[in-house]
């Protein structure tokens, strides 16, 4: 039947950004409530470096879940990124730059695994992303026989630690944020492009893109590699910004994917938007400072975590068609 | 995923372990978590005095071989037990995957590559931190004619049954790191104990502080019986002193967390005038976050592995570094060879616990091993040193 | 969850029990050249006692996933239903009864929240029981630093460690358990409800099944499962231990063992008999490479590498039929 | 039997929905005596499926009473409606192809024998039902997707019936059938009828409407603005009823064989596993209609020309240069599009807007001329060449009507300038309106020099669009027709009581 939709419905169309800043926003107000100088330029400013490679895996992530499958290997992918570029370049500065290349192909390398295994093999996404993740995680233990050796040069870890400093206003912009700014920028010029549309349409219904002449293998195939390049970014970047651990990268694909139901972005494909998902892990990282600073029990922290994710996702999922 | 991450977390965590708190098997009282002021539900008096009576007490044995040497050692006989060798030495091991298990197991191996004529085979499980594993593994060890078994304990109460099983055998059982809640074993090889680690570093903290100074207690996990021990003394000692415990936050060993915690009380409070950790895992990331907040870095303790200490050379830190000594994985096979012998050994062997610090850190800082290499190794005199251990 | 999942894998339960017999003909080959034996009791015994534990749990989870959905929580279910055992016991053989009942109790409720999150809430599978396992987590860290409380020790040396020949109770009680399953799928309404909602949610709508109350039912009868495995831990660990859940890795265990078995994630089409194939097969693995002390961490690898080639079989299998 | 009148077995009255603020149904009046086939009839958007949906529970009305065997009833859902005796058989089958006919037909309602379901009792039970439609043949534990859509949809009613059903609600139920098919459900509603079952009839096939019904209830814009006696009514009339305008020439004229281009589209011996032996030459300017019963092979004729279901074997040229159609891209990209039968399945992107699903096909084929700009402006210019009806071009496509939706497909792909359009079944499930709209829009396709190839199974549609009519029967082509061929030439040929005509 015909129905003219109002146009309050329109805004869930490009993605459900409405439940995302609601929540956001009552986030940030208990925090300066609590911490009144948190939105004064340094202390943001810093918040929002940290916050880079969790934002990004979370953009990342967005091209996999929109195409209509699910990437659970970043996390494994960064924590692999970091110990190998920790292993080759061992301290050496001038190894900082082909070492980023390697890493880069190598994270394509992984996309396009994960891509092939899922679209020509016809392995569902959540198998052949878990099963990297067992690789990947074992290979590198493997190759480091259980710890990460060498060490990442001062010159590497500029991105993630440093800032330009001394600027007007702002005071400094870690080039962390740069990068993110940048990388949000090509994100959403990505999605606006017809590749963006059509990986959409991919997500929607595969058929109608086959028959349209979309080569669905090749676009979802696409997306899994977008999604291995930001986690090599958000790897290069944690790297710099707190060193070489097994831990670099534990737990983020669950975070990432978090963030971008929160951010509106329906598991299933074919609904979001890439913003909803970065706000949805920009929000993450609030609640995680906001507990920082309400000196939350750190035994009870995840009950605390699980229960706001629950209600935010429960309260978004309310207001969206369902999924 | 994240269970993956967890599990992994509590052996990355780089958390040694120390003989079992009672405070396990006593019931949960839905207490709210540790460092919120009263005593963490996890403390037990009598293994606390214990635990700091030792680091006093001054060891017998060899000098410049802790790990042969005992803490007021009660000899045991063992003759029954005597039998020719060469030797099948079997191992049931809790797990590999963290640096400490991974550098204390290189050295257990150097340790019977040194007795190459004596052990004819060395048997070795790993129960990949999985109690239910850890139990099929001994079960199934009975079955391949071992002379002895030395048993790493995964936890210390559902190991328990497994290891009475394996005395009843009649094979002569050393357990070392967490203990079993049984006296079946030959007998019982540690260091002193969490208690100690953590009595130690809050001392230092809490001293080099300007008193009623600021604390930020930064911890690996919650619920694992050999951190919470860490804790329950560092608390005792830091009120003593008197100091503001300004919060106590659980870093899950992962740096990144580490330093945004740091930063975020480093927002909240202006300074911090003191850190204790209770492990050194992510000491370094502590440090930078003062560094990247441009503050001075208070007094802090760390543990001995080479990042932290090159770190604390490097930028003249005021710091200290208690040790959970990673030798300890060579005395069991000593041990197990002595028992095979008929020799007496001590029961429980309690091996001396040394702790790093200014004085003697260069004697620990060695700028060619990897960073997550444990100092306390005592394995310096044996075979394939370094290249075993890089 | 099942959107994201579309790509189809087809029901061959015969498919993982030749998979079975090919890796234990190999293996045994291997370990008897290694100078090892594969099929001595204590070794048999070992693997069927794996086998139980992952089973149990792997069983409920056919059920949901047939149903469309999915449960992360499952190994914190295992570990809290652990801990509400032995303490509840207290080494007492008189309190056994009303401890394991305490324990099922509990696991229903946690499998009815879980229900009612995924149908009432609409929170998709994946996010809600994550954020359920993360409010237990919460919980049992804060609540435990070790193993606590006592098992009976009649259920010690029953469920435990009583065995007839080389197969344990525990494995028995898998087979009692699972062959249970396969005749509600078979023969009961919920049965055939419970895959009519897996398979188009909309159609056993419109054909007068009550969705919402079936998905919630095989929730509840998932952690039922998981509740049972507790207790049967508890016996054969003598104690609850607050991780024995995590450490197995039962959530991720115990899908990877269903869709071994051929039970499609997208739902809608499942065999728990191949699910036991798929347990089995998961336990004798660990078996040979145990009896190889192979590396676990290259353990781990393989594992990824065997999990998806498995599920890439199913797939190719289905697309020949198909065509 | 209009003459005696029992008392209604259904009575709404004054029946009032909105969804999201839109007035759908208001005040609609209707009843519905024991064994009486009561039409309802109207354009798409209407409220038809609304209305059914309201009596068999789905919706709830917001105003108004619904009546059920002279009791005032309210259905919650689907399964009070069944429980009370309303059966339905959806316009889409809800139908789950990995189970068995019974399992299907019984879901809901499985059959008890100590609490367990009997799977006996499921199997006679079915039997029995498909036996009482004519349908014994049909063996009830055959999975349901290894069966034609014609006996799916057999299947779909004998569902309906299972819970012996007072009512029968029948939305568009031969929209998946062929007319021959079509003569079975006639033959099955009549028992229907005798059985003293009441149905409620909502199709777009006026000769069905006639055919069938004894009274007709015409819905226009959520209102029942009449209701007829089937006896003493007019196509034309129940048209204005329903458009409130006189209808045209019901079919644009054929092209006039001058009109005829060069051959455009040639394909000898292709075949592949549903097709032997296609010999075919379509030429530019024609509409080559494509007869022929369900299952023999004309779909899978348009499928295999647009790469979907490629020929295994054969060899096809385009413009006369020989062309592999390995993939629908590689069709695409030799001037080839496909409109398919499945809008919901194969058509649409339900979740895009309506500009997202005309740029789909352009998007992932880039042919040449102009950059973005010029394409999206290409598709605005066709969106409002074909006359779509929508709140704006970002409205998700999922709210438009089948028309309407089906108007966006065609957009989509006139958006490529193709050679040859290949049309299945572009007409099913679209209202009176929508309908011509969309004839005119293929003719004159052809006129403009696209070869197009028509799939119907509507026989007076294939009749009065082609130029030529080729009959297919058992993948092969069992002959050709020329213009004015009646409608017993081409089911002669489509059953093989002719044998293989000449072309």
């Amino acid at each position: 039947m015909r129905i003219a939709r109002p146009p309050r419905l329109l805004t869930f169309r490009s993605g459900g950004l409405a439940p995302i800043l609601v929540i956001l926003a009552v986030l940030l107000i208990l925090l300066t409530a609590r911490q009144p100088d948190f939105l004064s330029p340094p202390s943001l400013m810093s918040f929002l470096g940290r916050s880079a490679p969790v934002v990004l895996l979370a953009a990342g992530q967005y091209f996999v879940i929109v195409s209509g499958e699910l990437d659970l290997s970043v996390g494994s992918l960064v924590t692999a990124q970091v110990v190998i570029a920790a292993r080759l370049i061992d301290g050496d500065p001038s190894a900082g730059r082909p070492v980023a290349v390697l890493l880069l192909a190598f994270g394509i390398a992984v996309g396009l695994v994960n891509g092939l295994v899922t679209t020509l093999l016809r392995v569902p996404s959540f198998i052949t992303t878990l099963g990297m993740f067992l690789i990947l995680v074992g290979a590198v233990y493997l190759w480091s026989d259980g710890a990460p050796k060498g060490g990442l040069s001062e010159e590497f870890r500029r991105l993630g630690r440093s800032a330009f400093e001394d600027l007007p206003v702002l005071g400094r912009i870690p080039y962390a944020l740069v990068v993110l700014l940048a990388a949000a920028a090509a994100a959403l010029v990505l999605t606006r492009s017809d590749f963006g549309r059509t990986l959409v349409a991919v997500g929607g219904n595969p058929r109608t893109a086959e028959l349209s002449g979309v080569r669905v293998w090749r676009a979802k195939t696409m997306a899994f590699v977008l999604s291995s390049v930001a986690a090599t970014l958000a790897a290069v970047l944690i790297g710099g910004y707190s060193g070489v651990s097994f831990q670099a990268g534990a737990g983020l694909e669950f975070g990432a994917i978090t963030a971008a139901v929160l951010g509106g972005v329906a598991l299933g494909g074919g609904r979001g938007s890439v913003v909803g998902a970065m706000l949805g892990a920009l929000t993450l990282e609030t609640l995680f400072t906001l507990m920082n600073f309400y000196g939350v029990s750190g035994a009870l922290r995840p009950t605390v975590q699980g229960a706001i994710i629950l209600l935010a996702v429960a309260a978004a999922s309310f207001r969206l068609p369902s999924r | 995923m994240t269970v993956l991450a967890v599990s992994a977390l509590l052996v990355l965590s780089g958390c040694a372990t120390d003989e079992p708190t009672t405070g396990a098997s006593g019931s949960p009282s839905a207490g709210t978590g540790s460092g919120t002021g009263e005593q963490s539900k996890f403390f037990v008096r009598a293994d606390y005095d214990k635990q700091l009576a030792l680091l006093d007490a001054t060891p017998t044995g060899p000098a410049g071989k802790p790990w042969e040497q005992a803490l007021n050692p009660e000899m045991v006989e063992t003759a029954k037990f005597k039998k020719p060798g060469p030797y099948k030495i079997c191992f049931s091991n809790a797990g590999l995957n963290n640096p400490w298990r991974q550098v204390g197991f290189k050295t257990m191996r150097a340790e019977v590559d040194t007795h190459r004529g004596r052990i004819s085979e060395f048997v070795h499980v790993d129960a990949e931190g999985k109690d239910q594993k850890q139990i099929a593994d001994i079960n199934d060890l009975l079955g391949k004619g071992c002379h002895a078994l030395i048993v790493s304990p995964n936890t210390t109460a559902t190991l328990t049954p497994a290891v009475e099983a394996a005395c009843r055998k009649g094979l002569p059982v050393i357990v070392f790191d967490r203990g079993v809640d049984t006296t079946c074993p030959v007998t019982f090889i540690n260091p002193i104990g969490g208690y100690g680690f953590g009595h130690v570093a809050a001392e230092f903290v809490s001293q080099k502080m300007k008193a009623g100074g600021k604390v930020l207690a930064l911890r690996i996990l919650p619920g694992v019986d050999a951190l919470e021990t860490r804790w329950a003394a560092a608390k005792i000692a830091f009120d003593k002193a008197g100091v503001d415990i300004v919060g106590v936050e659980f870093t899950d060993g992962d740096p990144a967390r580490t330093k945004k915690i740091v930063n975020d009380y480093i927002q909240r409070y202006g300074t911090i005038d003191g850190v204790w950790m209770d492990a050194g895992a992510v000491a370094g990331a502590a440090v930078e976050a003062f560094e990247d907040a441009g503050k001075p870095v208070p007094p802090i303790n760390g543990e001995d592995q080479l990042d932290f200490l090159k770190l604390w050379k490097d930028k003249k830190l005021t710091a200290i570094a208690p040790t959970y000594p990673t030798y300890q994985w060579r005395t069991p096979i000593i041990a197990a060879l002595k028992i095979l012998d008929g020799e007496q050994v001590p029961n429980p062997w309690k091996l001396p616990q040394p702790t790093i610090t200014r004085d003697n850190l260069d004697e620990y800082v060695d700028p060619t091993m990897p960073p997550l290499h444990y100092a306390m190794c005592g394995c310096t005199d044996l075979p394939g040193y370094p290249r075993r251990w890089k | 969850m099942s959107g994201a999942l579309s790509l189809p894998t087809r029901r061959t339960p015969p498919g993982v029990f030749v998979a079975l017999v090919l890796t234990l003909a190999i293996g045994w080959i291997v370990v008897t050249l290694d100078g090892g034996r594969l099929f001595s009791v204590p070794t048999t015994v070992s693997l069927l006692h794996v086998a139980a534990g992952l089973g149990l749990v792997a069983v409920g989870q056919t059920l949901v996933i047939v149903g469309g959905s999915l449960d992360l929580s499952v190994a914190f279910v295992v570990s809290l239903s652990t801990l509400v055992a032995a303490e509840t016991m207290a080494g007492d053989d008189g309190a056994l009864l009303p401890a394991i009942g305490l324990t099922l109790a509990v696991s229903a409720t946690i499998g009815l929240v879980n229900g009612l999150l995924v149908t009432a809430a609409r929170i998709n599978p994946f996010i809600a029981t994550v954020g359920v396992g993360l409010l237990l987590k919460g919980y049992l860290d804060n609540g435990y630093d070790g193993p606590a409380g006592k098992t009976a020790p009649a259920l010690v040396q029953g469920l435990g460690y009583q065995r007839i020949g080389p197969v344990p109770l525990s494995f028995l009680l898998l087979l009692a358990v699972a062959a249970a399953a396969w005749f509600v799928l078979a023969r009961t309404r919920f049965g055939h409800h419970l895959i009519a909602v897996g398979g188009d949610p909309e159609v056993a709508r419109l054909s007068g099944v009550r969705g919402s109350r079936v998905l919630v039912t095989a929730h509840v009868l998932c952690a039922l499962c998981a509740g049972l495995a507790g207790v049967y831990l508890a016996g054969r660990l003598g104690a609850g231990a607050p991780r024995v859940g995590t450490e197995g890795l039962y959530d991720l265990e115990s899908i990877a063992a269903v869709v071994l078995g051929g039970t499609a994630l997208a739902g809608g089409r499942g065999s728990v008999v191949g699910t036991v194939g798929g347990v089995l097969l998961l336990a004798s693995m660990d078996a040979i490479f145990n009896q190889l002390e192979v590396d676990v961490f290259f353990k781990q690898a393989i594992r990824g590498v065997i999990i998806i080639a498995a599920v890439a079989v199913y797939a190719r299998r289905a697309m020949r039929k198909a065509s | 039997m209009s003459g005696l009148l029992p008392s209604p077995l259904l009575a709404l009255r004054g029946i009032g929905k909105s969804f999201l603020g839109v007035r759908v149904l208001d005040g609609v009046d209707l009843q519905v005596r024991p064994g009486e086939v009561h039409a309802v009839v109207g354009e798409n958007g209407a409220g038809k499926s609304t209305l059914m949906k309201v009596v068999s529970g789905v919706h709830q009305p917001d105003e108004g009473t619904v009546e059920f065997a002279g009791a005032p009833r309210t259905f919650r859902n689907p399964r009070e409606a069944r429980q009370a005796g309303i059966g339905i058989v959806y316009q889409e089958l809800t139908l789950l192809p990995e189970r068995t006919v019974a399992e299907n037909v019984c879901l809901g309602r499985e059959p008890l024998r100590r609490g367990l379901v009997d799977r006996r009792a499921m199997l006679s039970h079915t039997a029995e039902l498909l036996a009482s439609v004519g349908e014994g043949s049909l063996p009830p534990d055959t999975r349901v997707g290894r069966l034609g859509v014609a006996q799916q949809q057999v299947v779909e009613i004998v569902k309906a019936l299972a819970l012996d059903a007072r009512l029968l609600i029948m939305d568009e139920p031969t929209a998946a059938l062929a007319d021959h098919e079509v003569d079975q459900l006639y033959a099955l509603v009549r028992r229907l009828q005798e059985h003293g079952i009441g149905v409620l009839y909502v199709s777009h096939r006026l000769k069905e409407v006639f055919d069938l019904s004894s009274r007709i209830t015409v819905l226009k814009d959520g209102r029942a603005v009449a209701t007829l006696d089937t006896v003493d009514t007019s196509a034309d009339r129940l048209v204005r009823h329903m458009v409130g305008r006189e209808l045209s020439s019901y079919y644009p004229a054929p092209a006039e064989p001058q009109e005829l281009g060069p051959v455009r589209l040639t394909v000898r011996g292709g075949g592949n596993r549903k097709l032997r032996g296609i010999d075919l030459r379509l030429r530019a300017g024609e509409v080559l209609g494509v007869g022929g019963l369900q299952g023999s092979g004309r779909s899978a004729l348009a499928r295999a020309l647009f790469g979907a279901a490629p020929f295994s074997t054969g060899r096809v040229t385009v413009d006369g240069a020989p062309v592999r159609l390995r993939s629908p891209r590689a069709a695409i990209r030799a001037g080839i599009a496909y409109v398919s039968e499945d809008r919901k399945g194969e058509g649409i992107v339900a979740g895009q807007s309506v500009l997202d699903n005309a740029l789909l096909a352009g998007r992932a084929v880039r042919l040449g001329r102009g950059g973005r700009g010029a394409r999206t402006a290409r598709v605005r210019e066709l969106l409002a060449a074909v006359e779509l009806r929508a709140a704006g071009e970002e409205q998700e496509i999922r709210f438009l009507s089948g028309g309407n939706q089906q108007k966006v497909v065609l957009a989509r792909w006139l958006a490529l300038a193709p050679r040859i359009l290949l049309f299945d079944e572009p007409t099913r499930g679209i209202d009176v309106g929508a309908k011509s709209a969309i004839h005119d829009l293929v003719r004159r396709l052809a006129c403009d020099g696209a070869a197009v190839l028509m799939v119907s199974s509507e026989l007076p549609e294939l009749l009065g669009m082609s130029d030529r009519i080729v009959v297919m029967r058992d993948g092969r082509i069992a002959g050709e027709l020329p213009t004015g061929a009646s409608e017993e030439d081409v089911v002669a040929l489509a059953v093989g009581t002719v044998g293989e005509a000449a072309g």
